[in-house]
């Protein structure tokens, strides 16, 4: 016989527990200090990269600290929150987040941030700066999501109109798309391409979208469509286990054609998993923020002291660099905000308000943003759109052209 | 088991839940402290409360399919999500109140469970447990493969809050009670449910369904009942998720979730509501418990670093999980009546 | 020699289902143990072949000695070692497998493929209507077909001993005439027996020597013939009465009752 | 192009015959002790990381690393046993199934504390280029693949159907208390069975992997394997065979055919519609065992 009498103690005294272990943390706040929460995962599906990401992140808020908020007097408390990649625990972390820090801002990480607190957002008045691309189903008017940069679409649909004046010729660019269905996120990039593809007959014509597993067993058949279609690019922004599959494929057929891929499964990463740097001669990592090259480059000096002086343990590639810009962009526009409204009684609402006033130039952010102007159309900049481009070149990690200018796409 | 002193004299009271007026009390103590328990804790428990809430009667109705009725089912998160679509595509292009949606949302899961319950007609065993997995394909490739303008496909489809003679219920809090008041609801019916005729009939074919064929229980149909059952409460749950995120997208109801749902159940224990309940909340507990002191292990920790503290968590509660069945195979809810009737009995051991 | 001194036998910690049997089943012999349901038959061979752990029981006291040695508490395979197998009641052939395939695992311990084999040959030429179900699903057989096949089953374990649980079981009388012949060339070929019926006409007929229980106690003992012209026994096991004929249902009913008491 | 097509169906059936082969470890498992595993993905990553281990990690050669790491493999199906399975016998196969799923998350657990989330690069076993018969062109590691899937299928089908020790693992598979009174040792034969079934998994990652990346994703084949292994009927090896063939080939076909049609991944779906149409017409697969019902 059961008696809901029973678990009623057991749950007030385990809720009990549960409050006093939840409301440990959470320091008194300094006067002329904010709260910059951090949406982590260290331990869902990109745990691989967490580390590198997140160290990024925590070092330029520490260095911003150090250099900027001491002399405006705003000290930026910031905290890591796991979300595992999974929306029902950001919603349920959410709320915490809110009380706790009460956050001018947010660093979230990917589709599940957004799937949770889209909708909230606007009623809770903090806006939510992302590290990655948009997406399409993210590309709406008065958004309190913030992208650095354009859609996944956008950056590749640059990177197709580099190649394609490279080649020359006005015959379009025939490119081929691996993607997966695994996640809702891969599936809009792939529609994004298309539509493009669609608008833009001339540019590019897809040969064929390749949907496939997140671990593929082998793809040889279908790349070899792809080579018999006479595709001169592979677009892939899933992951690397693609990226290595497709590669294998190729050089199965020993088909020389170029694989394009993101910032999440670019050529460090993919090279690493296919056993070499090597194993990516010629193919090209396209996205919108500095390339993690060995060359001196503003950002790479950047990089370099906080190395040396913030203890940055992570490595120079794109995932820091991804974690890096994020900070960076947001602490630009706090600075602006604190400029513009005074140090006291800054809001996320005027902190977002701020961002729409005055653009980020590329200088605040050591090159590793291009000068971000936004606008309440998207979530992104929209005009002056610029990506950059690396390859491997003999074996070596080179940038093959930056500041590219991407296309206009239209919404899909 | 009764404290000594108390017998039932008739039916309705030997089949009645609560039996004295201290239970009575303690029962109104708790809805009283569930009530309140805005005006006492923060912002953030009342969020963790509310997921509790949602997978409470999620769970609940898993355990009726699987505790009581002996169906394993791994398609639960799928039935979820029908749900949880249902009511956002109901809510914003029909602008529906909450009140139809939510019922409604049950329903169509419901259709959903049935269909995959009614092959128990010809596949038993292992087998029909398998095919649910095959719900969570199917969903799963139907949502994004289906017109975009239908379910919204990869872009998802965003929900208007509900709201209730103008108020809008958008807040922690007023989704708490909303939350609240459907789990009590769906939980008195489980109880209602499991003492019914219906309740009996899934005991028995759970039992013996050969045994229970010849009794003259219609097998099949109650398979499928149970299927039904089970997959209106996960409809229930869908909807209110909807309601509390505001935004759904198929790759927040994947088949990981249902294997935490059934993990729910065997720490509760099989075949019991309340068992249900417990589940949900040492589950959802010890995961945001994690949660929270992960960062501050791998702060205090730092030797230690961040991805091995946060990925031990993973083998923690798998481990808990594995450790349930080996230790306590029945779940919870037995040790807790083991202690309880040692209690009633103390100092006698029987 | 199979000795079983005084044991006890407890389920879960809290039943006591065996109360203190003794028994000797000596070499070459068959042993017939006789009773109503319930009276402990089943749980004494468990007992003696250690399957008794697999259902939460255990020999809580009493000693179960096998030619000199202690067995209570051995592991169920090294009790097969020791030349006892169990064949157990309601005729547990494994279903899914053919006829030979279910007699190769009852010869699993043989040493070597020939000796395997020798003892296939043996079985099918003790029992010739196996050999023409060699192929056959053992699931599909006919009842008495399984019968033989368990028993050739335990025979392929060449034991010295065979403990068969109900061998009538279920069975249409003229099968119950095949089982029980078979069992008597068993016999006479020098395997011992100790076999637990509910019918004990011919139980009685196999036997030597018998024992009856009740609610787990032996009540009566004694060899095949005592037994046989034991008042008690032909009246409320072979349902007779002085002048060979049947008592009517009541009476026996009445007298059922009435023996509770003495257990 | 009908050697398009012919091609497709040929890799298809390959690629289905990886699928028997993980298959097989559900099988292998489920027959020996009637449990299903449901952390089989997770044994297959954990055999893929283990000769990852050794192999690109330790540095050791080929030849004596995979070897290794298949005993490795073995050890891990023993403590699963020893820890998990040992001190269940006697309770429902029901328990022992959610075990599986408690396993799962463990498991998963276990690879992200010891080998990390990294994206990790697989040894190359077998050669990675393709062969090549004029227009066809069949990749080397699932044809290699294939070829072991078919030798392991015969392997096992006689060590079942006519070895003494697979047949008593098929006694212990059909009524424990039987088998106990034939002196057969239960936790034994279970022990073994996860050992075989870590091996396989184990064998099973390197068809799989072979020159490719591997994360604790890889998973997913655990699942895509599922409907080969209900197709098939889970008492059935060498039905793995023709159930792999079958749902490779419409995969392979629907892949190649209908996916650019629908513009989604219909492949990935369809193993699972065909495999409930054939349940509801043969509801214990193609060659599982019927249920003998005795009342």
């Amino acid at each position: 016989m059961s008696k809901p009498r029973a678990p009623g103690f057991a749950t007030l005294a385990a809720a009990a527990a549960l409050a006093c272990a939840l409301a440990a943390p959470g320091a008194a706040l300094a006067q002329t200090s904010y709260g910059v929460a951090m949406l982590s995962d260290y331990s869902g599906p990109y745990a691989d990269v967490m580390p590198m990401l997140g160290r990024g992140r925590e070092v330029v808020l520490d260095w911003w600290n150090a250099e900027v908020g001491a002399k405006l007097g705003v000290k930026l408390n910031h905290k890591n929150f796991d979300t595992r990649y999974d929306a029902a625990q950001t919603a349920s972390l959410w709320p915490g987040i809110k009380s706790e820090m009460k956050p001018i801002a947010v660093l979230g990480l990917g589709g599940p941030d957004v799937a949770a607190l889209s909708q909230r957002l606007p009623d809770d008045g903090i806006p939510l700066f992302m590290s990655t691309a948009g997406y399409g189903y993210a590309w709406k008017p008065d958004s309190w999501i913030i992208n650095p940069r354009p859609t996944y679409t956008h950056e590749h649909a640059g990177a197709f109109k580099w190649l394609k004046s490279r080649r020359g010729g006005s015959q379009p660019l025939k490119v081929g798309i691996i993607s997966s269905e695994a996640s809702p996120a891969y599936v809009d990039i792939a529609r994004g391409i298309e539509r493009y593809a669609k608008d833009n007959p001339n540019e590019i014509q897809i040969v064929e979208t390749i949907f496939t597993e997140v671990q593929p067993t082998d793809l040889s058949t279908q790349v070899r469509r792809l080579v018999r279609g006479g595709v001169e690019a592979i677009s892939i922004q899933t992951n690397t286990a693609a990226v290595v599959a497709t590669k294998r494929a190729l050089q199965g057929l020993g088909a020389k054609v170029p694989v394009i891929t993101s910032s999440h499964n670019g050529l460090p990463a993919s090279g690493k998993a296919a056993g070499g740097l090597d194993q990516m001669e010629g193919d090209y990592e396209v996205y919108g923020m500095a390339i993690a090259s060995d060359e001196d480059t503003p950002a790479r000096r950047f990089y370099e002291k906080l190395k040396a002086g913030y203890k940055l343990a992570a490595p120079w590639n794109a995932l820091t660099v991804m974690g890096m810009s994020q900070s960076l962009y947001t602490v630009r526009v706090i600075e602006h905000a604190i400029k513009k409204h005074g140090a006291q009684n800054l809001t996320g609402a005027k902190v977002r308000e701020t961002l729409y006033a005055e653009p980020v130039t590329t200088e605040e952010t050591f090159g590793m943003l291009p000068t971000l102007k936004f606008t309440k159309e998207a979530p992104f900049p929209i005009e002056g759109l610029k990506v950059n481009i690396a390859t491997i070149k003999g074996g070596k990690y080179v940038t093959a052209a930056t500041n590219v200018d991407t296309p206009a796409v239209k919404k899909w | 088991m009764d404290p000594a002193g108390v017998f039932a004299v008739r039916y309705a009271q030997d089949r009645a839940l609560l039996r004295t007026r201290k239970q009575w009390l303690a029962l109104a103590i708790f809805l009283a402290a569930l009530a309140l328990l805005p005006l006492v804790v923060g912002p953030r428990l009342i969020a963790v409360a509310n997921i509790m809430l949602i997978s409470a009667i999620v769970v609940v109705g898993l355990q009726i399919c699987t505790g009581y009725a002996g169906q394993v089912n791994l398609g639960q998160a799928a039935f979820m999500g029908v749900g949880a679509y249902t009511a956002a595509v109901l809510a914003e292009k029909t602008g529906l109140s909450f009140l139809l949606t939510i019922p409604l949302s049950g329903v169509a899961a419901a259709g959903f469970g049935f269909v995959f319950g009614l092959s128990a007609a010809r596949i038993k065993g292992f087998y029909l447990a398998l095919t649910t997995i095959a719900a969570q394909f199917v969903f799963h490739f139907a949502v994004l493969n289906l017109p975009g303008s239908w379910l919204g496909g990869s872009n998802g489809a965003t929900v208007p809050p509900a709201t209730l003679f103008g108020y809008r219920i958008a807040s922690d809090t007023s989704l708490y009670y909303l939350c609240l008041i459907c789990t009590v609801i769906m939980v008195c019916g489980a109880f209602g449910i499991v003492r019914s005729r219906f309740g009996r009939a899934f005991v028995a074919v759970r039992d013996d369904d050969v045994a229970a064929g010849i009794m003259g229980i219609n097998v099949v149909a109650t398979k499928a009942t149970a299927f039904l059952v089970g997959a209106f409460y996960a409809g229930v749950g869908g909807a209110l998720w909807a309601y509390m995120l505001r935004f759904v997208a198929v790759d927040q109801f994947t088949l990981f979730n249902s294997v935490f749902f059934i993990a729910m159940i065997i720490v509760g224990g099989m075949g019991s509501v309340v068992g249900a309940l417990i589940g949900v909340f040492v589950i959802r507990a010890i995961q945001e418990l994690i949660t929270t002191l992960g960062p501050e292990l791998a702060a205090s920790l730092p030797f230690l670093g961040g991805d091995i503290v946060f990925a031990s968590m993973n083998v923690f509660l798998g481990g808990s999980i594995a450790l349930f069945l080996i230790i306590e195979p029945k779940g919870l809810m037995h040790r807790w009546n083991i202690v309880k009737a040692g209690y009633r009995l103390w100092p006698f051991p029987y | 020699m199979l000795v079983l001194n005084n044991v006890e036998v407890m389920y879960s910690e809290v039943i006591l289902a065996l109360k203190g049997i003794t028994l000797a089943v000596q070499p070459g012999t068959c042993v017939a143990i006789l009773g109503g349901n319930g009276a402990g038959k089943s749980t004494t061979l468990k007992a003696v072949s250690g399957t008794i752990e697999s259902e939460d029981g255990e020999v809580s006291g009493g000693s179960i000695t096998f030619e000199g040695e202690r067995i209570d508490g051995l592991d169920p395979a090294e009790v097969v070692r020791r030349g006892l197998v169990h064949v157990m009641e309601g005729r547990r052939v494994l279903r899914h497998l053919t006829a030979e395939q279910n007699l190769i695992v009852g010869g699993h311990l043989a040493p070597g493929a020939a000796e395997l084999r020798r003892r296939l040959d043996r079985v099918f030429s003790f029992i010739p209507p196996l050999g023409g179900l060699r192929e056959r699903t053992a699931g599909y057989l006919s009842g008495g077909e399984q019968q033989m096949l368990v028993i050739g089953r335990a025979m392929m374990a060449v034991p010295k001993i065979m403990l068969i649980d109900e061998p009538s079981l279920g069975l249409a009388p003229m099968m119950v005439q095949d089982v029980f012949a078979l069992l008597a060339r068993l016999k006479a070929e020098g395997t011992t027996l100790l076999v637990v019926e509910q019918n004990s006409r011919v139980a009685l007929e196999l036997a030597d020597h018998g024992y009856v229980m009740e609610n787990g106690r032996v009540v009566l003992e004694g060899t095949a013939d005592e037994l046989r012209r034991n008042e008690d026994v032909r009246e409320f096991y072979l349902g007779m009465t002085a002048e060979g004929e049947r008592k009517s249902y009541r009476e026996v009913k009445h007298y059922r009752r009435r023996k509770r008491w003495l257990g | 192009m009908i050697i398009d097509f012919v091609n497709y169906a040929i890799n298809g059936a390959l690629l289905g015959l990886l699928y028997a082969l993980i298959a097989m470890g559900f099988v292998v498992i489920y027959r020996a002790s009637k449990v299903f595993n449901f952390a089989q993905g997770e044994l297959v990553v954990l055999g893929g990381f283990l000769q990852w281990w050794m192999v690109v990690s330790m540095g050791l050669p080929m030849i004596v690393g995979i070897p290794l790491a298949f005993v490795l493999a073995g050890v891990v199906g023993l403590l699963i046993e020893r820890i998990f399975f040992a001190r269940l016998v006697g309770e429902s196969v029901f328990a022992m199934v959610m075990v599986t799923i408690g396993l799962l998350v463990l498991l998963r657990g276990v690879v992200l504390v010891a080998f990390g989330p990294q994206v990790r690069p697989f040894p190359i076993v077998f050669p990675l280029q393709p062969l090549v018969i004029g227009e066809l062109m069949i990749p080397t590691n699932l044809l290699w693949g294939g070829v072991l899937t078919v030798l392991a299928a015969i392997g096992l089908s006689w060590f079942f159907n006519r070895t003494r020790t697979g047949l008593t693992m098929t006694a212990v598979a059909e009524d424990h208390q039987v088998a106990l009174s034939m002196g057969i040792s239960v936790k034994r034969s279970i022990a073994f069975a996860w050992i075989l079934g870590c091996v396989l998994s184990t064998l099973g990652a390197v068809v799989f992997l072979s020159g490719k990346s591997l994360n604790f994703l890889a998973s997913e084949i655990g699942f895509a394997a599922l409907p080969v292994a209900l197709l098939a009927g889970l008492e059935s090896i060498g039905g793995l065979l023709l159930a792999g063939v079958i749902v490779g080939v419409i995969q392979g076909l629907a892949t190649a055919y209908l996916d650019p049609l629908v513009g989604g991944a219909v492949g990935s779906v369809l193993p699972f519609a065909i495999m409930l149409l054939i349940l509801l017409v043969r509801p214990t697969g193609l060659f599982g065992w019927r249920t003998i019902e005795r009342v």
